[in-house]
């Protein structure tokens, strides 16, 4: 009976991981790439999170359709504000940096409250995705299994992507050395705009998803952004396996906690993450 | 004689790349000496692992007979190494008499001084306004810096490296790409050197390495490729093949 | 010229100031309430909730007041849970706005920190919501018009034990009402020859439970009682419920009635069936002053919109804020006003009769058992069992036995 | 950035130091002249006094060290729960806690700051918010000391000098308060002005070279560090004594936030940023929020977007470029 417990802990910790990586995925390339300290990217998976609930509940869209094309629209959102906020901060110090984007967090808080209201919106599943499945005798959450799934497919996709295809290569070359990149003919600032698009896309994948363990509200993304943060500091810049398994140990570790040590809260997750950043000030795939 | 700064087998490698490799190395006290090299061939990097900016993947550096290659880079600049950086590197937002002020400081040992206001150190600031007016920078010692012409950064940047009254000093590139008159004053300044300063010159300028050095070393691909004085080196078909190699081959004979 | 422009107006004065000072009888009992609560951030929704009571209170019942005598209310918003801000707002009422009485306290630890203020600077305090026992030991000018959890819990662990009920885990948002709700429960519970084999308190921000009840699951007790501050959370903990196969289990749920607040129902799915909680309001309760209330409500706010529990502590405590005004007709003096409020009832609230405590100023009401369960394909808690006139059980069984 | 670097510089150049320029007695008139036309003010004003020393802390790190910080209410929050705690456990003499509470903050300074600042750029923004987040979580889950998400109640601090209780009118607050932001400022403007100060500067502006000249950066960095930290927990003692509350809101990365935003509508990098900062911030917060609580985010982060966006050295600089404008076209 504990074990099964146990590999019902352990499986709530890699769906939680997985929702956090897809979340900060985006974050890490970006970052790496284009060397922006962006405190924002939580309100692209709020953003996300807000499209699919509103596009369920008042329009009516069933639940794959809403996730795909909030996807598309936060994709939209995030390539106009690319192109015309955060590309004029390129260069600038990391304190402008961090005062625009906390600025950005505000306003789109703001924004949300405005328009829906300070109540988290609730997601309204459908019905074949709650409850439980039985999978070789072991009960668990329906939606977490279909999470876990469909986690796993886009993050092999987004990995096949990244090492595979011409844009994956030209991303890794520009991390690399953007100079380099540049002089051999990549156009980056196209690069960039993509780049961040996509991110920001992964984000809203990750915020509607989610929607059940990090709740959608107007708080998202000043909330949540530590998590979104440490997950990328302690993977890596750049880096996208690193922040895999950094989100996957956060996930997992988190949630063991919460089961075996409640009273303990979400002390051990901060002292491990600063533990770690002070073993490995890059990041645990540190490549230099 | 100990050498006042030595090397043995240093080795620096940047990835897979050698840089720096099993040099030996060493510089009498007072000498005046020349390192030369093509484009490439690690000699700033060179000066880098001297000054312990750089840790070198094997070999160590000796200053004064003993061993400094665990110690950092301050650490070895209060032993009395100076250096004065290729690519200007200053206080940017700072005028240029505080630039020079930041660098008496820390020589007198005053810069962690927390009570007496900074421009109240009487003997300090004497010396930042000698220094000034030996570099002919007194007119613009309230400009801030990065307002000042290249000419005159390169003045202010050879001054906050003598501010730290060296007894070796490493000089990359001091007058590259100066216009002619501040590249007199700081020809003027090098010929001035105590005797007792220990003078390390990199430069591209083959009349001022000739007309400057006691001995010259040439560096090509990270290896040291020949040694000697002036005259020496001219003769050395080697270094002629090395040095002037690609754009020379025309004018040898 | 200038001696005939200053003469006109010095009479333009005289007879201005004359007329000022003929209405001043008229205006001259403003009563000053200041009026805190969250209005922003994660909890305004509770906020609004109450304040919305006020506002429609004041819609109703606004006039019923001696000629010459009006309330103004002065809010402010406490943000939340921030007991430091809900204090210094209150310190700012009083110096700045010159406030008369102090209301809102939607919050333990805010309620706590202003109620110390009014201690000290002598204002009467009407906390509307705040549930956590001490809140009116903490300052005689506090008075209580929501309820505590140890009115709902402590007879809520009795019942469980009478009812057959041998095991129990308790597992409650960690903060102050938590902690009381969990003290309580236990207390009525062992009391009866309950045993509760286990507790967890679960951090105020969490959202994701699954961790916590994988661990009363594998405890296998054979009632839950649970806590948590109601509205998104209490969906949170319902569908977590659901997730991790809990709901119509061997493990059976009760708790107070934040748990199954009636705004968020909907919301819930089918989870909460057969989940038992008690509280002192339902809006589907059949009173007629109840449904007066409840049609005045949705002609208001729209007809999707519910008034909860917090609305009608926010509606009693404007009863009596009113009444306590009326009775001194506007002429506002602190111990007059608490001595007034020992004596304050108000029969026809629309969750029944209620009373002040005269001793500890603690709300009287009946306590309502509750079970949801689908009415008209619309999940509702319907009212199976009524304690009537319970006080604050806190004060006689823990504070009187001390 | 040659335009930040060039409002920095504006910002930091010594008119010299040793002397009192007209203008700098200017906030201590306006603290006093306050308190007389305005009064039901005061706990606003002592709420002012207590940032603006927080913000003075955080300029010592942001604007003279160039460390840039996330998590700077850790050090806040460990002198406002210092101060709490001694009080709860019977301390209560006002100067006493402060000293220890300041001496608290300094100790956790030292620690987390000779950790922190091993590493650079991202990794140590993102150590300085771990710091905070870590504190913040210690202090939320020893809820039988700390009262956890309720806050510390019963925080009562005897009367200042055994004579002047604090009591909800605040005038000792206000007092005791803007007399301790007047001590320490003064201890601050010496600092700067020390060869200690000019040698964060330079840290700031070029720590490669800094280095190149003998500079032991880190050790210099770390003693700034555990100054701030100091002048920070001191702050945090001040709103624990003044408010006689601690609630986990001082531990927050919201604080932090708010602070940092403050300092640099101010401007970064010449003490007088605090000054105008933080009262600016703190007055548009008490009207806008008064009027409309809920949309205050959108206020704040419009200001934010503007000074990063136009004014980057904030109104410190707004001010001196409007001055030298106008110097100019009398001069003609």
């Amino acid at each position: 009976m504990i074990g099964s417990s146990i590999v019902a802990i352990l499986f709530f910790g890699v769906a939680y991981g997985m929702i956090l990586y897809l979340i900060s995925v985006g974050l890490s390339v970006t970052m790496g790439l284009m060397g922006f300290v962006n405190l924002a990217h939580g309100v692209f998976a709020m953003a996300g999170g807000y499209a699919t609930v509103s596009l369920m509940n008042t329009m009516g869209v069933p639940f794959f359709p809403s996730l795909a094309l909030a996807c598309i629209i936060v994709t939209g959102m995030g390539f106009v504000l690319e192109r015309t906020l955060y590309s004029r901060l390129y260069g600038a110090t990391e304190l402008r940096q961090v005062l625009f984007s906390i600025a950005l967090c505000l306003v789109a808080m703001a924004i949300v409250r405005i328009v829906w209201g300070p109540l988290a919106q609730p997601i309204q599943l459908p019905e074949y995705l709650t409850g439980q499945t039985d999978i070789l005798g072991q009960a668990l959450p329906t939606y977490r299994l279909f999470l876990v799934a469909f986690a796993a497919i886009v993050i092999g996709g987004l990995w096949l992507t990244f090492e595979r295809t011409l844009f994956g290569a030209r991303i890794r070359a520009a991390v690399d050395d953007r100079a380099m990149a540049q002089a051999v003919g990549i156009n980056t600032k196209r690069l960039f705009a993509a780049t961040f698009g996509l991110g920001t896309g992964l984000a809203a994948l990750g915020g509607g998803l989610g929607a059940d363990i990090l709740a959608i509200a107007p708080a998202y993304p000043l909330q949540h952004i530590v998590l979104f943060l440490i997950v990328v500091a302690v993977g890596g810049l750049g880096s996208i396996k690193g922040p895999f398994i950094a989100a996957l140990a956060i996930g997992v570790s988190d949630t063991a906690c919460k089961y075996f040590f409640p009273e303990v809260g979400s002390v051990f997750v901060f002292a491990l993450v600063f533990l770690l950043l002070l073993w490995r000030p890059n990041g645990i795939m540190e490549r230099r | 004689m100990t050498a006042c700064l030595e090397t043995r087998g240093l080795t620096k490698l940047f990835g897979s790349v050698c840089v720096t490799e099993g040099v030996d190395f060493r510089l009498m006290p007072g000498e005046r000496r020349a390192l030369i090299g093509p484009n490439g061939a690690g000699k700033t990097t060179m000066i880098n692992l001297l000054t312990g900016r750089l840790r070198p993947s094997s070999g160590s550096v000796f200053l004064h007979g003993i061993d400094v290659t665990r110690l950092g880079e301050a650490r070895r600049i209060k032993r009395g190494i100076g250096r004065t950086f290729q690519i200007t590197s200053l206080f940017p937002a700072l005028s240029v008499r505080e630039n020079v002020y930041l660098a008496v400081a820390e020589r007198d040992g005053i810069a962690a001084r927390m009570f007496r206001p900074a421009f109240g150190w009487k003997p300090q600031l004497q010396r930042v306004d000698e220094l000034l007016e030996r570099f002919h920078l007194s007119d613009v010692a309230n400009e801030t810096v990065q307002l000042l012409p290249y000419g005159k950064q390169r003045l202010l940047e050879f001054a906050v490296s003598l501010a730290l009254k060296p007894t070796i000093l490493l000089l990359d590139e001091p007058a590259a790409g100066l216009p002619t008159a501040e590249a007199a004053i700081i020809l003027e300044v090098i010929d001035r050197l105590p005797k007792d300063v220990t003078v390390l010159l990199i430069d591209h300028d083959m009349d001022l390495v000739f007309r400057f050095a006691q001995r010259i070393t040439v560096l090509v691909r990270g290896r040291i490729l020949a040694e000697g004085t002036p005259a020496e080196i001219a003769a050395d078909g080697r270094v002629r093949q090395a040095y002037l190699g690609e754009g020379g081959h025309g004018r040898h004979p | 010229m200038p001696a005939g422009g200053g003469l006109r107006a010095l009479a333009t004065a005289a007879v201005l100031g004359t007329a000022a000072l003929m209405t001043v009888p008229a205006q001259a009992e403003t009563v000053m309430v200041g009026v805190i609560l969250t209005y922003s951030g994660r909890d305004a929704a509770l906020g609004d909730q109450i304040d919305k009571a006020i506002r429609l209170f004041q819609k109703l019942h606004g006039h019923e007041l001696p000629d010459g005598v009006k309330v103004e209310l002065i809010r402010r918003d406490d943000t939340g849970p921030n007991p430091d801000v809900a204090k210094r707002l209150a310190q700012e009422l009083i110096l700045r706005e010159k406030v008369d009485i102090l209301t809102g306290g939607q919050w333990t630890p805010n309620a706590m920190a202003v109620a110390a203020l009014s201690k000290e600077a002598k204002i009467p305090f009407v906390t509307m919501t705040a549930g956590g026992s001490k809140v009116t030991l903490q300052s005689p000018y506090v008075v209580r018009t929501g309820w505590t959890l140890w009115q709902s819990s402590y007879p809520l662990g009795q019942w469980a034990a009478k009812n057959g009920f041998k095991r129990a885990y308790t597992a409650v948002s960690d903060f102050a009402p938590g902690h009381d709700g969990e003290e309580a429960f236990t207390k009525g519970f062992s009391e009866n020859g309950g045993e509760v084999i286990g507790s967890v308190r679960i951090p105020l921000k969490t959202t994701d439970y699954l961790p916590f009840l994988q661990k009363v699951k594998d405890a296998k007790p054979e009632v839950l009682y649970h806590f948590n501050p109601g509205g998104p959370q209490a969906t949170a903990f319902m569908k977590a419920l659901a997730d991790i196969g809990l709901t119509n289990s061997d493990i059976k749920i009760i708790g107070p009635g934040d748990i199954t607040s009636d705004d968020e129902l909907p919301n819930m799915g089918k989870a909460p069936l057969g989940v038992i909680t008690m509280l002192q309001y339902s809006p589907a309760a059949t009173r007629q002053a109840n449904k007066d209330f409840v049609a005045a409500w949705k002609k208001e706010y729209g007809a999707d919109s519910v008034p909860t529990f917090f609305a009608v502590a926010g509606w009693d405590g404007m009863r009596a804020i009113y009444d306590a005004v009326a009775a001194q007709k506007g002429k506002i003096d602190a111990d007059r006003t608490m001595e007034f409020f020992k004596t304050w009832a108000n029969p026809g609230s629309p969750r029944g009769p209620v009373r002040l405590d005269p001793v500890h100023r603690d709300i009287v009401q009946h306590m309502y058992l509750r079970r949801v369960e689908e009415v008209e394909g619309k999940l509702a808690n319907v009212e199976v069992e009524t304690l009537p006139q319970i006080g604050d059980p806190w004060k006689t069984v823990v504070l009187g036995k001390q | 950035m040659s335009h930040q670097s060039a409002t920095l510089a504006a910002a930091t150049r010594p008119a010299d130091p040793t002397k009192l320029r007209a203008l700098e007695v200017l906030p201590w008139v306006a603290a006093l002249t306050f308190y007389f036309v305005a009064p039901g003010y005061e706990p606003l004003a002592t709420q002012v006094f207590v940032m603006i020393l927080f913000a003075l802390s955080l300029d010592l790190l942001v604007g003279f060290a160039g460390i840039v910080t996330l998590g700077h209410a850790a050090l806040f929050g460990t002198g406002a729960y210092a101060a709490g705690l001694l009080s709860v456990n019977g301390i209560t003499d006002p100067i006493v806690t402060a000293v220890l509470a300041t001496l608290a903050a300094a100790a956790v300074g030292l620690v987390t700051g000779a950790l922190m600042l091993r590493t650079k750029g991202l990794a140590l923004l993102m150590l300085s918010l771990a710091a905070c987040f870590l504190l913040y979580e210690v202090a939320n889950q020893a809820t039988p000391w700390t009262g956890g998400d309720d806050g510390l109640q019963g925080v009562t601090f005897s009367p200042l000098f055994g004579i002047f209780p604090f009591d909800f009118r605040g005038q000792t607050a206000f007092f005791y308060s803007l007399g301790v932001l007047f001590l320490a400022f003064l201890a601050m403007r010496r600092l700067v002005n020390s060869p200690f100060g000019w040698s964060l500067r330079g840290i700031r502006e070029n720590d490669g070279r800094m280095r190149a000249l003998g500079c032991p950066i880190y050790l210099r960095r770390l003693t700034a560090y555990v100054l701030a930290s100091a002048i920070a927990g001191l702050a945090g003692a001040l709103q624990a004594q003044t408010t006689q509350f601690v609630a986990l809101h001082v531990l927050s990365f919201q604080l932090s936030g708010d602070i940092l935003i403050m300092l640099i509508l101010g401007g970064a990098g010449g003490l007088y940023g605090a000054f105008i900062g933080v009262p600016v911030y703190m007055l548009a917060q008490d009207l806008l929020a008064k009027q409309d609580p809920a949309n205050w985010y959108l206020w704040q982060g419009a200001m934010l977007l503007a000074i990063t966006f136009f004014a980057p050295g904030g109104l410190t600089a707004l001010a001196q470029q409007a001055l030298s404008a106008i110097k100019g076209k009398l001069r003609r």
